[in-house]
């Protein structure tokens, strides 16, 4: 099976989430108030009290199938607002 | 009379604490209040605001000199957005500078509620009615924003970057911190109106705590405009002139509007910090979402890091003493 | 009469930022309160109404009315899961019927806090002492929702799921909710027996600041019900009808142990209320824990987003007017 | 070495961590305040200050001895309550 | 008398909550208070100590008893370490030894807190300028305990390990905590001497609030303190005895010094409890940066763990009877 | 592509970060409040009150190269104060 990390503002979440759904993924984790930086950047916290929405990591383990399904609309949300996605493999215990 | 505005603001304890917080910064102090206890602070202080400024307006009504004030208030965040753009076109393109246009033209609560406390400590009087002022000038200047952004490329944007006008309203209207200040408004206005027994009840709440939160909430406030103002020599010197030149001259304007209007002191220094003061809750929030070709560290660093402190410590008294030269007082 | 008090009701400020807080969710406004500010609230309304009501109950002691209203509370909240269960079992499992209805015989403190308050702008009297009903009301459902499964279920479990009294006791007794409110209400008693003058400095904090507290927690509970709601269409219409007929049934019921316990139109109302209110907090811990057969949405999304937001707005309005008729008033 | 990703709701953490801790890991990391979907559940965050607690999100570092020595005690924990739990390879920087 | 004050004490609500919040990891409740909110209640506490404390100073000025209270108080910071270090290396190197004498020398500003609550209740008077000892017996402590490490250890470290002054005056006085409280106290003072008006908007936040606060925080502490203690046994019975021996002799000590400056009993308990407690808060923080060899379990545990709920619960009290032994009142 | 996952108590974040920025890689995720324990420290939740701090794990997809570059400071880094670094491998999606 794969694991599929994608990080991103918060403020997308939504539509990741949606994405997610369509794809019929078994299941999604979801750790907020991730802050970092990227090429161009940088997410700090107090991002959270001004409402611009710190990052939110998304954690997904599925077959490689559905990682196809979701490719185009994960990269279509990450490109257009940022954010990052890397699939790795992973063995259920 | 400048110069002991000034330092009798600075010794007024929001302004120090925010001082404390920006030293934190400047001194690479571990001090730190960690997320989401400023958020807890920020929603408190809008709550606050807007239920105590729903009940005045009730309490005063729309005649005189509330509707004009309103309106003035209103077209403020139009027109001043395309002073600024004009402006910021010289160096940046249509994205930045619509986003950064919309930033001005739009408010900042913690701005005016200093202002507010600095005109109690005064003694000087002024109307809760200004809040509703406040409450509308964030939803037109990011309307304009986008406008700009529309008409200024038309033909630069992929096509599914074209706008959603039903999607800008939306965030517009409903961003977190508008829809919280305005329905606390109408909370305050509808209990005036129909409960005016149990506004006392919230009075320890929203009444009597206020000032301590706020302090609180500027030492907060203090470390994160440190941080942004650090950020701020990528910028560019154009943007960091712009941050200060920018605010006088909208208060400039303002309190040219605020003397057509009659208003009385407190109420011309309260609509002069609503015209100088610029966002960083709403409008940012919605220009990420819609311009997101615009670099938030140019609209988020300039309003927080630089427009927000000057304001607070040096452009309240200064505007005051303006507001007192524009409007000859009767006493 | 009825009308009257229900628009009463809904046009006080709890309710209004409860409605404020659906609202938000309704028109997908980005508005939201951030982990663990809730908590926060939820913490704070436990503490003090625990802390109050230990004040209240050492002053009333332990004789008539305390005593039979707290027992016949706890009876209650014995009895109604039974009805509950012969109700449910007509369309769920044992697991689920059993957990259900625990759920409905158990309480909701914010339900109550909301009658409280809704009593004070009646100017209508009542006692401190229901507190203590209030807390006793949720361990004595939790175990009899689990005793429902036990013996509903004898041969159905794996041996491994069998159920450990102590286990149970334990988390009924120790769940970090009743804990609170049970160990607030025995400081209350005990400082009110040993240590007077202290309670006056609690005072600002448990007191006057609680009712503003209570409309910032109803504004998330507002948020939190819409998503409930929101949710509830998947649990089917029986499960819908069930969380708003089943209140009215308690209420009833609960009215006419008031009458027949003489209590006062004020204690009553409360003692109604506690009858008519279903738990979001003890009971579904503990059935989460001890019976994971049971779909934690059926129990929560019931109680949270339709019976809650239909006692605070509707239930208590209505059931003053059911008190006022049940209970004739000497005046 | 392996890393392993446990994913449960946070009231099932003392469970959990004395299973590590009786296979005798070398350590843990534990992330709270995770939401999300399973094949049956949604985790929101409300969930906290109910009490019925959101997720817990643990990783650890260690051998594939130690993997088989949790891997039965783990899942039956997870079976019961639900949860995922996921292999992959790690090795130190 | 003991017996008495110690009674009244465990009775008043700062104590009954920490109880409750002890007994709730005692009895394995789930009752719980998430991050950050134990941290609001500490940014809060000192804040507002620190704060009143400054417009108490300001209003006592720096003569007699003031200046000589603080000078001594320092100076117990620097003289507590040592003798802790020479008793604790019996059983300890150099960098254990050195981190828990530092912990010793410094304050714990919860215990302070309640020692005035304690004095409040008993209606014994106090100044406000004790807060500025309390203030400045961090950072002596955290220095005193550096150069332990440095002159006791001038071989075994490696040579990056060198100490670094600079960083360390750095940690001493910028910490978050102390940084907070300094700063607060310098704000106090600020606004009293040059804005006194604006004191009675701060006091319904640092000061009607205030005692419930501490109740709330002392709960958390509670849970806090009962885990620590549960991994005490860990650290050997010589640690054990230590954390409560040594706050008796500092005490003991304390009280002599306060005798000799003929403070008055309140004052000379709040100065007894200065040097009696340990620190949590600074102390760690810098050990932590500056002799990582130390276990933070053996200064945090027995600080957190035995030493604090010892002096809050029993040592406050039986200061209390000593003071007045010590210490001939008029009257 | 590697991902690097790095645990560390947050007191460090700083010191971290301007090595990882030093490196100049091309991003990182930082996750704070992560508790935990490590072979000799457990890491709790009270320690954010009291100021010591808890843990943060700070993810970076990076490429090889880079890593090489920030081994030796990071390292030196998590020995002194203590902490853990492992690399497993990721594709971008
Ligand atoms: N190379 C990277 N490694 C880890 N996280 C990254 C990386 N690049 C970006 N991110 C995360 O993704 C967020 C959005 O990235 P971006 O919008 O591309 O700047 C950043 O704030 C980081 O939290
Ligand atoms: N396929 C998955 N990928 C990532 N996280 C998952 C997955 N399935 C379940 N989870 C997480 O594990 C938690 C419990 O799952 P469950 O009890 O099986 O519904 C969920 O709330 C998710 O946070
Ligand atoms: N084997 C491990 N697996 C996962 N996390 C670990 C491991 N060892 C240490 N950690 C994390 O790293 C932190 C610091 O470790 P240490 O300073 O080595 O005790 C710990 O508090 C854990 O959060
Ligand atoms: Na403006
Ligand atoms: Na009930
Ligand atoms: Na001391």
């Amino acid at each position: 099976m794969k694991r599929l990390d994608l990080i991103f503002s918060e403020r997308e979440l939504n539509d990741v989430l949606s994405v997610l759904e369509k794809a019929e993924v078994p299941g999604y984790t979801i750790l907020k108030h991730a802050t970092g930086r990227g090429p161009e950047r940088i997410v700090s916290e107090d991002m959270e009290f001004t409402g611009f929405g710190a990052n939110a990591h998304v954690i997904i383990f599925c077959e490689q199938e559905i990682i196809e399904n979701i490719r185009e609309n994960i990269k279509s949300v990450l490109n257009y607002y940022g954010g990052v996605a890397f699939v790795s493999e992973a063995t259920p215990l | 009379m400048y110069h002991n505005l000034v330092i009798q603001n600075a010794l007024s304890p929001p302004i120090l604490f925010f001082f404390l917080g920006a030293l934190a910064y400047a001194l690479r102090s571990d001090f730190e209040i960690p997320a989401p206890l400023p958020k807890l602070f920020s929603l408190y202080l809008l709550l606050a605001i807007g239920f105590k400024g729903g009940i005045e307006l009730q309490k005063s009504g729309f005649g005189y000199p509330v509707l004009p004030t309103v309106i003035a208030a209103i077209l403020m965040s139009l027109f001043i957005p395309l002073i600024c753009f004009v402006i910021l076109k010289f160096k940046f393109d249509v994205f930045n500078a619509a986003a950064i246009s919309a930033a001005y033209g739009s408010i900042s609560a913690v701005t005016f509620i200093t202002a507010e406390s600095f005109l109690e400590s005064q003694n000087i009087p002024f109307d809760g009615f200004m809040v509703a002022a406040l409450a509308l000038m964030e939803s037109p200047a990011i309307i304009i924003g986008l406008v700009l952004v529309k008409f200024g490329s038309p033909k630069d944007r992929p096509i599914k970057r074209e706008i959603k006008w039903g999607s800008i309203l939306h965030e517009s209207m409903l961003n977190g911190s508008v829809y919280l200040l305005l329905g606390s408004l109408l909370i305050g206005f509808l209990t005036s109106a129909f409960d005016p027994a149990d506004i006392q009840k919230m009075e320890p709440f929203t009444g009597e705590l206020f000032y301590g939160a706020e302090c609180f909430f500027l030492l907060d406030m203090g470390i994160v405009a440190a941080q942004r103002l650090a950020r701020l020599n990528k910028t560019g010197a154009f943007l960091i002139m712009f941050s200060i030149i920018m605010p006088i001259i909208n208060a400039i304007l303002g309190s040219v509007v605020a003397r057509l209007l009659s208003l009385d002191p407190g109420n011309a220094l309260l609509f002069v910090v609503l015209c100088a003061s610029a966002s960083y809750l709403a409008v940012p929030t919605a220009m990420r979402m819609t311009v997101p070709e615009a670099r938030p560290s140019y609209y988020i660093s300039t309003t927080l890091g630089l427009t927000f402190p000057f304001n607070i410590i040096i452009g309240i008294p200064v505007y005051m003493s303006l507001v007192n030269k524009m409007i000859p007082q009767m006493s």
